[in-house]
């Protein structure tokens, strides 16, 4: 048994050692900028699916919201390079929807750091007071994801709704400098490309560390039985509270990330579709693999952008296929297929159990 | 605590009502502290239900549930109440089936157990100690790295018990600890009973008669939600009302 | 009736049932008697078809069943009562009740349950979630009577139940097996019922009959020595 | 049974792993030295890029049909320069991101020389900073809210002053003075309703009401009680896409014909009327540059070759045929510029003049804007229009309406920003 | 504010429940009871939408004399074509799921993608024109400034007659009861005698062909198009989840709630407020009642 675990370990180091390892020396090297661009984005969006896995794959708490804190996040990134990109002016959206002057809550993303804090601490917050008003009150399950599925629509409505002081349904767009740096050159764009990398890297580590830790048991408990758990002496709502509260910053910092690749955001993706394509990734990734769920989000972005470049027409019907496949046949992700051999085994035992033995069940 | 108190669980005119049909209708119940108390009781006589309102799991209509007899256990939330020393089993085994064995111990182990602790936990090697002892003693010492959802029911019978009292509590509720356990894990329990009951109080509840007897002080039994009858199992046993509600013709075998 | 020959069965990759064969006869009460997690409940669960055994066969009156589903396997009336209850929660007792009525020939729900199981007759507008535990073990074993079934398979059927209904169940199986010409396969841990209802005798053991005795046979002793150790 | 298991084991197994493999193989054949060994032929490529999933789906796929056509034509008398045009289709899939990533590839790894795409104002302006950055050319053919002065767009739609302004104007006068302002929550209807009341308060109208409702909405009972309530003389409509439909039917069965309220919408075209049916909307009115029932030659040719090329069925619009005249202004200044260099097809683009369907057109040379003729018809029950009023000669473009804005577009006269005071 | 402002007014909230109502009475069955979450059931609505359609254009052509009769036709088609793919999606897809609900919302998604696609490449990008039968055009008018729509009256109905019908069969015929039993525990049911896949099937069938009876409806009141689908997706489950699961009365009492608060609000508010006043407003009532509006408790 021990001798297994440590071989497990060690397969494990050598991959996550390729795949930093590539994101770091192999991709700059070999992609064009364009695609190079491309795949810091869809890392951003990895850092979301991240998120995903620990809220949902460890905790149970699926979230159609992630576009919200993902949103949030962006805009509060965007917020500052408008600012930056508009001078002393007035932000051109701002100006033609009759604004005279900037609104007292855009004044402070004038400053960088600020900026970057609100990052973290809007989606923080929101986070925390969805987690309050909803576990506190013990919804969950499948009521909690339709809830945040209702409040993205709140957002994509208001956001929508106040033109002059978010952009409106185009959002806010058109930035050129970051700290003085033209943000688009080869330069920045590379540094932004290696400052995302770190972040992922980063955020693995501390996402692996959290579900290592007894707070990830806990995690896992609650997945399991959350009423149980309180007869243990845990108050779970808390633990919920924050693991959706990391989840959210994950979104958030991605949001960010995301901004200064793409060059603009906008409420679209407060919308309900972008938010339920968020879980998408981590489900096909593997949503109880942090890994997992971040190639997840690789891989199906990446295919997404090779078929709509590839068959615009029809493209739809690959993509939805693609999901129903990996749901029916891979509940567990595509890492199962990566994992150990006993894993692989078991997987194709739920494939046998799924297409023979349907009444079998394990409880 | 004041030298005064004598009760850790001190219930006065309890009710509960469901939909209008009381499960416990001003029952009046007192443990003192140390003592283990059985109750039995016919089906649906309001013993789990009992056991529900005293760890926070059901809210009253009316009554008193103090614990030390003057913790007001209605007011607390479960994770509170459970925080104070109160650990319970429940009649259908519920257990994390998705961590091991051992990770359902470790996680009930009675360390601080807020997030943020949970965060940085460590177990010391002495606690470490103590829940292989607990593995060894249920028996589940080779299981321990088996996800606890592949366990037996009896398996995992054990495995809630052990997670109680890994907790350490100073009252130990129990809702049919033996149901589906074979001969020889009842005798276990028994002794397993016996051997962590001085210096806490327990109440189990329990229809296997033999098992009753072979721990039980003193007995209490519910029916229709109220107290039928209290005392020694003797007395119990000879009690007519007991005999027509609830053993028939049932007899322990004295031996 | 039932014979079972040589029947496997597992659980994704665990061996559980390892080649175990039975012979249920008519009016005949066999037991299996075993320690926690033998294989008794996954015996039975491959019994009624909810687990697909990998091996071995299953016939019912010379028809081959083993791959039925359960259904079918119901609809030639084998009941079920299986451990842990599995009673419908949101609905009523008596819906409970007429959901069995599917496999038998019945309209409505015969009146000798009640007389078992006077109990249920005050809470058939309950839901079946919140009965107390021993009251939907008796809903449960109630709801495998009402299908009429020429054999029923009983999974530990006192577990819960307080010591007065114990006995009436006793006695309960004892007229239905005389009266109705019911068969019955019971798993039990409790061997005072066992021997009260029983007239032959397995023991398993690691998913594999270790010992076998007819009621006359039975030594007690040697009986209770293998369920202690 | 375990046989079968095991060869759809085998199967699938082997199915997964190849639709990983092309996921993989997807990202590497986007490597730049793999792109480069790819052969290049004597073409010039353009980029297609309108959504062709998602809510504007609707509305784009007609318009790309159309400068797919226009390509063709083009192509059929000998191209461009010599060369063919290829089409390189994007779908931005009704996302503005989307939009803004297609348009980088489009640009930089395709290289195309120009792009014809876009509808909605939410998705140009995703991907006018693309533009900007990278010097490319985009050819916009819908009429929009004004407010922009981008040397990267050429816009063939209407401005403000092509369509709505004189919509207004016309209303005032021919119809009454109380406009109830009805739009989608969305960038072109605010804007264009704050022209819209800046107009009404200059000219003598009264709003009555404005109002919004997101995009896709169904449920129009309650606003047409307040419109009810309201009692306008007109409704002017900003309602973009699905929810049309909904408003019609709803007005209509509540019994406000257009000889009760009329409605003049500026969004909806015959394109979108295929989908509503002439007879919820018979009598209702429309503003546009361009409608299907022009009596001309050339709108008669355009007409039929789109019908024989998509269906006899299909109707031609505004937008439709911006979009196919957008590419022959680009072929034109292609020409003439002799080659297609984005800066020097912008020079030579200036004051290009052109025989449309809709009439003479010519490009601005100051705004990048196309002169146009505003019109006015009223919807018959085939769903087409009687054309019942037009200004007679093409308007200038004027982006900036100085009811509401200070600001004039002149890349001649302020060569840096475009932008400049009145 | 005259009367018949205001009567108009309440009969428009009536009308948006009676909408509200058959939107997610499908979904009441399909997610409500089964905890499949359905995320093509707007898809599922279209196919219905799309049937009526052709059957329209069918009459147009064919039957031109009882043109006016087509919707009765339709509503039927509609039913069962949209049933049968329900089948094919249960048969195919959902019965893996069961164990795991909350992937059914992601299979669902790609079901949903492919249908929109599907009508797209059938029926055009374009929205298509349903004309209504001339019977159902024009109002019932009870004074000068209250009139009833014909449309409306008529979706009312409907809505009336599939919940009486559907709570008849729910609890009143063995095979809703079957379909309770199963829903709640399978393999119990199957172990009871209930071949559980034909009862699975049957109540995914129903559900979606309720679906399909929704997007039939709503051809008189909105548009249809490929992409129309999804604008219904977030005020079926919303509906649903606000009644609380498992509780038909519940979804007609929510559907009642939302719809108030949403035609109220719209009326003093603006659409777009109204809706995010309303979605706002169900998220407080959660906050009160966690499991919804009308929940049947039990303990385990
Ligand atoms: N939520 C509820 N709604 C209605 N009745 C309930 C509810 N909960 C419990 N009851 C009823 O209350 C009574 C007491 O139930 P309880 O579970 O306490 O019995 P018990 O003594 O533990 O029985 P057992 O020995 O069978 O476990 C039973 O009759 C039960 O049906
Ligand atoms: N779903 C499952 N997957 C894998 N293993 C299982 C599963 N369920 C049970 N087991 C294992 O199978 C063995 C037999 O279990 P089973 O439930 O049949 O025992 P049992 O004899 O009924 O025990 P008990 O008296 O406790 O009910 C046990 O070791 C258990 O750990
Ligand atoms: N430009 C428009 N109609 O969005
Ligand atoms: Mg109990
Ligand atoms: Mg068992």
């Amino acid at each position: 048994m021990g001798k297994s675990l440590v071989n497990k370990d060690l397969k494990s180091l050598v991959f996550y050692i390729l795949f930093f390892g590539s994101l770091l020396f192999f991709f700059p090297f070999v992609l064009s900028d364009f695609r190079l661009n491309l795949l810091g984005k869809f890392l951003s969006f990895a850092i979301v699916a991240m998120g995903i896995a620990l809220a949902w794959g460890y905790t149970g708490i699926l979230s159609l919201g992630q576009g919200i804190f993902f949103g949030l996040g962006a805009y509060a990134m965007a917020m500052y390079l408008k600012l930056e990109a508009s001078g002393p002016d007035l932000p051109d959206f701002m100006f033609w929807n009759g604004l005279t002057s900037l609104p007292w809550f855009w004044k402070p993303f004038k400053s960088a750091p600020f900026a970057f804090l609100m990052v973290i601490i809007v989606p923080l917050l929101l986070a925390l007071i969805v987690g309050f008003v909803t576990f506190r009150r013990r919804i969950s399950g499948v009521y909690f994801s339709l809830i945040s599925q209702a409040l993205t629509l709140v957002f994509f409505i208001l956001f929508v709704g106040q033109q002059g002081y978010t952009g409106g349904t185009n959002g806010i767009t058109d930035f050129s400098t970051i700290f003085g740096y033209q943000l688009f050159s080869k330069t920045t764009q590379h540094l932004i490309y290696y400052i995302t990398v770190f972040v992922l890297f980063l955020l693995f580590l501390f996402g692996s560390w959290l579900v290592k830790s007894q707070f990830g048991k806990i995690l896992v408990a609650i997945r399991d039985k959350e009423d149980r758990i309180r007869f243990s002496g845990y108050n779970p709502d808390n633990f919920k509270m924050l693991i959706f509260a990391i989840s959210a910053v994950y979104a958030g910092i991605a949001g960010a990330l995301f901004v200064l690749q793409e060059g603009l955001i906008s409420p679209s993706i407060f919308g309900v579709v972008p938010s339920i394509e968020m879980v998408i990734w981590a489900a096909i990734g593997g949503r109880t693999s942090l890994l997992g769920a971040a190639i997840g989000a690789l891989l199906v972005n990446t295919a997404k952008t090779f078929l709509s470049e590839n068959f615009p027409e029809i493209w739809l019907y690959f993509l939805g296929i693609l999901f129903i496949i990996v749901v029916r046949f891979l509940p567990e992700g595509l890492v199962s297929l990566f994992n150990r051999k006993s894993s692989f085994s078991n997987l194709i035992n739920k494939i046998k159990l799924s297409l023979g033995a349907k009444y079998v069940r394990t409880s | 605590m004041s030298e005064l108190v004598k009760h850790i669980l001190y219930i006065e005119d309890l009710t509960v009502s469901f939909d209008g049909f009381k499960a416990l209708d001003g029952l009046n119940f007192y443990v003192e502290i140390n003592e283990l108390r059985v109750v039995i009781g016919p089906n649906g006589a309001g013993k789990s239900t009992l056991l529900d309102v005293i760890c926070g799991k059901t809210r009253p209509e009316k009554g008193e549930v103090l614990f030390y007899e003057k913790i007001d256990l209605k007011k607390l939330k479960e994770h509170e109440i459970a925080r104070l020393g109160i650990g319970r089993k429940f009649q259908t085994p519920s257990i994390y089936e998705d961590l091991t064995v051992l990770e359902n111990l470790t996680i009930s182990y009675p360390k601080k157990k807020t997030v943020f602790s949970a965060l940085f936990f460590k177990l010391s090697p002495m606690d470490k100690e103590k829940i292989e002892e607990m593995l060894h003693f249920v028996g589940l010492i080779d299981k321990r790295h088996l996800k606890a959802g592949l366990l037996s029911h009896g398996e995992k019978q054990w495995l809630e018990i052990a997670m109680i009292l890994i907790q350490n509590p100073k009252l130990v509720l129990l809702d049919e600890p033996v149901a589906g356990m074979s001969a020889k894990e009842r005798e276990k329990t028994v002794s397993l009973l016996k051997k962590i009951a001085p210096g806490r109080s327990m109440v189990v509840i329990e229809h296997d008669m033999e098992f009753v007897k072979n721990i039980a002080q003193r007995v209490t039994v519910l029916h229709q939600g109220k107290v039928l009858c209290e005392g020694n199992i003797e007395r119990i046993q000879n009690d007519p009302k007991v005999q027509e509600v609830y053993l028939g013709g049932y007899k322990v075998a004295t031996n | 009736m039932l014979q079972i020959k040589n029947l496997h069965a597992y659980y994704g990759e665990s061996h559980i049932i390892k080649g175990v064969s039975l012979e249920l006869n008519k009016k005949e009460t066999v037991c299996i008697l075993g320690r926690n997690g033998m294989g008794k409940t996954t015996f039975m669960k491959a019994v009624i078809g909810l687990l697909k055994p990998k091996e071995g066969q299953i016939f019912l009156e010379n028809e081959d069943i083993t791959m039925f589903e359960p259904f079918e396997k119901v609809k030639r009336k084998i009941a079920y009562v299986p451990q842990g209850r599995e009673i419908f929660p949101y609905l009523t007792v008596q819906e409970n009740l007429e959901v069995a009525l599917e496999a038998s020939n019945k309209k409505v729900i015969p009146d000798f349950i009640f007389e078992l199981f006077p109990v249920l007759k005050d809470m058939l507008n309950r839901k079946g979630g919140n009965l107390s535990g021993g009251q939907q073990q008796q809903l449960a074993i109630a709801r495998a009577l009402v299908s009429d079934p020429k054999i029923i398979l009983l999974d530990e059927p006192t577990e819960g139940i307080q010591p007065s209904i114990i006995e009436e169940i006793a006695k309960v199986l004892n007229i239905l097996k005389k009266e109705k010409g019911i068969s019955i396969l019971l798993t039990e841990q409790v061997l005072n019922f066992a021997l009260e209802t029983s007239d032959r005798f397995y023991i398993i053991e690691k998913g594999q009959f270790v010992h076998e005795t007819t009621k006359e046979q039975a030594d007690v002793q040697k009986l209770k020595a293998f369920l202690t150790f | 049974m375990s046989d079968k298991s095991l060869s759809r084991r085998k199967f699938l197994k082997k199915a997964i792993g190849t639709g990983v493999g092309v996921m993989g193989l997807s990202l590497f054949s986007e490597m730049s030295w793999i792109n480069d060994v790819w052969a290049k032929e004597d073409v010039i490529k353009v980029g297609i890029l309108h959504s062709f999933s998602g809510t504007m789906a609707i509305s784009e796929v007609s318009v790309a049909q159309a400068e797919l056509m226009a390509i063709e034509e083009i192509n059929k008398n000998g191209g461009v320069l010599g060369k063919k045009i290829v089409p390189v289709i994007e779908d931005g899939a009704s996302d503005w991101p989307t939009f803004a990533e297609k348009a980088k590839k489009l640009l930089l790894k395709d290289k195309v020389a120009t792009v014809f795409g876009c509808w909605t104002s939410a998705s140009r302006k995703a991907v006018l900073p693309v533009f900007e950055r990278y010097n490319g050319l985009l050819w916009y053919p819908v009429q929009y809210e004004g407010m922009e002065c981008s040397r990267n767009i050429f816009y063939i739609g209407a401005a403000p002053n092509q369509q709505i302004m004189p919509a207004v104007s016309w209303l005032l006068k021919n119809v009454g003075k109380r406009f109830y302002l009805l739009g989608s929550d969305y960038v072109f209807p605010r804007t264009a309703n704050l022209i819209i009341k800046a107009q009404l308060k200059h000219e003598g109208g009264i709003t009555v009401a404005e109002e919004y409702v997101p995009l896709g909405h169904m449920e129009f009972s309650t606003i047409i009680n307040k419109i009810k309530a309201k009692k306008p003389d007109v409704i002017f409509n900003t309602i973009n896409g699905d929810s049309n439909v909904a408003f019609f039917k709803q007005l209509k069965s509540v019994g406000i014909t257009a000889n009760v309220i009329p409605v003049m919408s500026v969004s909806i075209a015959e394109d979108e009327l295929r989908g509503i049916g002439g007879e919820l909307v018979e009598g209702h009115l429309c503003a546009w540059n361009y409608f299907q029932t022009l009596d001309n030659s050339i709108n008669k040719k355009f007409v039929a070759n789109f019908k024989k090329k998509y269906g006899e069925n299909r109707v031609t619009d505004d937008p439709i045929e911006a979009g196919y005249i957008a590419v022959y202004l680009w072929a034109k200044a292609v020409e003439k510029a002799g080659k297609t260099d984005v800066d020097a097809v912008r020079e030579a683009a200036r004051n290009l003049e052109m025989d449309a369907p809709e009439g003479h057109v010519k490009i601005d040379a100051e705004n990048q804007h196309l002169w146009k003729t505003p019109r006015i018809g009223k919807i018959r029950a085939d769903g087409l229009f009687d054309i019942i009023w037009d200004a007679k000669t093409p308007v200038k473009p004027d982006p900036f309406p100085a009811l509401v804005s200070n600001k004039v577009c002149n890349w001649l006269k302020y060569p840096k920003t475009g932008i400049g005071r009145r | 504010m005259d009367v018949g402002i205001i009567a108009t007014q309440a009969f428009n909230g009536l009308s948006l429940f009676s909408i509200l109502l058959l939107m997610a009475l499908g979904l009441a069955i399909v997610f409500g009871l089964m905890g499949v979450i359905n995320l093509a059931h707007g898809e599922f609505m279209m196919i219905g939408a799309y049937v009526t359609y052709v059957t329209q254009l069918f009459f147009a052509h064919h039957l031109k004399f009882i043109f006016n009769f087509y919707i009765f036709v339709a509503l039927i088609l509609s039913f069962f074509l949209t049933a049968f793919i329900g089948l094919l999606a249960e048969r195919f897809l959902i019965q893996y799921l069961y164990k795991r609900p909350l992937d059914t919302l992601l299979a669902t998604w790609g079901l949903s993608l492919i249908l929109q696609q599907s009508f797209r490449n059938i029926f055009g990008a374009n929205n298509v024109n349903v004309d209504m039968p001339s019977w159902l055009i024009g109002s019932l008018n009870i004074s000068t400034d209250f009139s009833l729509p014909y449309n409306r009256l008529f979706i009312f109905f409907l809505s009336v007659l599939c919940v009486i019908g559907i709570f008849l069969f729910l609890f009143k015929t063995r095979w809703g009861l079957k379909i309770r039993a199963v829903t709640q525990n399978r393999n119990m049911s199957s172990a009871l005698g209930i071949n559980v896949r034909r009862v699975d099937s049957l109540a995914f069938a129903i559900g979606s062909g309720l679906a399909g009876i929704a997007g039939c409806a709503l051809t008189m009141i909105g548009s249809v198009g490929p992409s129309t689908g999804q604008n219904y997706i977030v005020d079926s489950f919303m509906v649903v989840i606000l009644g609380g699961i498992q509780s038909l009365i519940g979804t007609i009492l929510s559907a009642f709630t939302i719809a108030e608060i949403q035609s109220i609000g719209e009326f003093f508010s603006s659409s777009s407020m109204a809706k995010a006043i309303t979605l706002i407003a169900i998220i407080v009532l959660l906050q009160i009642r966690p499991k919804g509006l009308f929940i049947i408790r039990v303990r385990s």
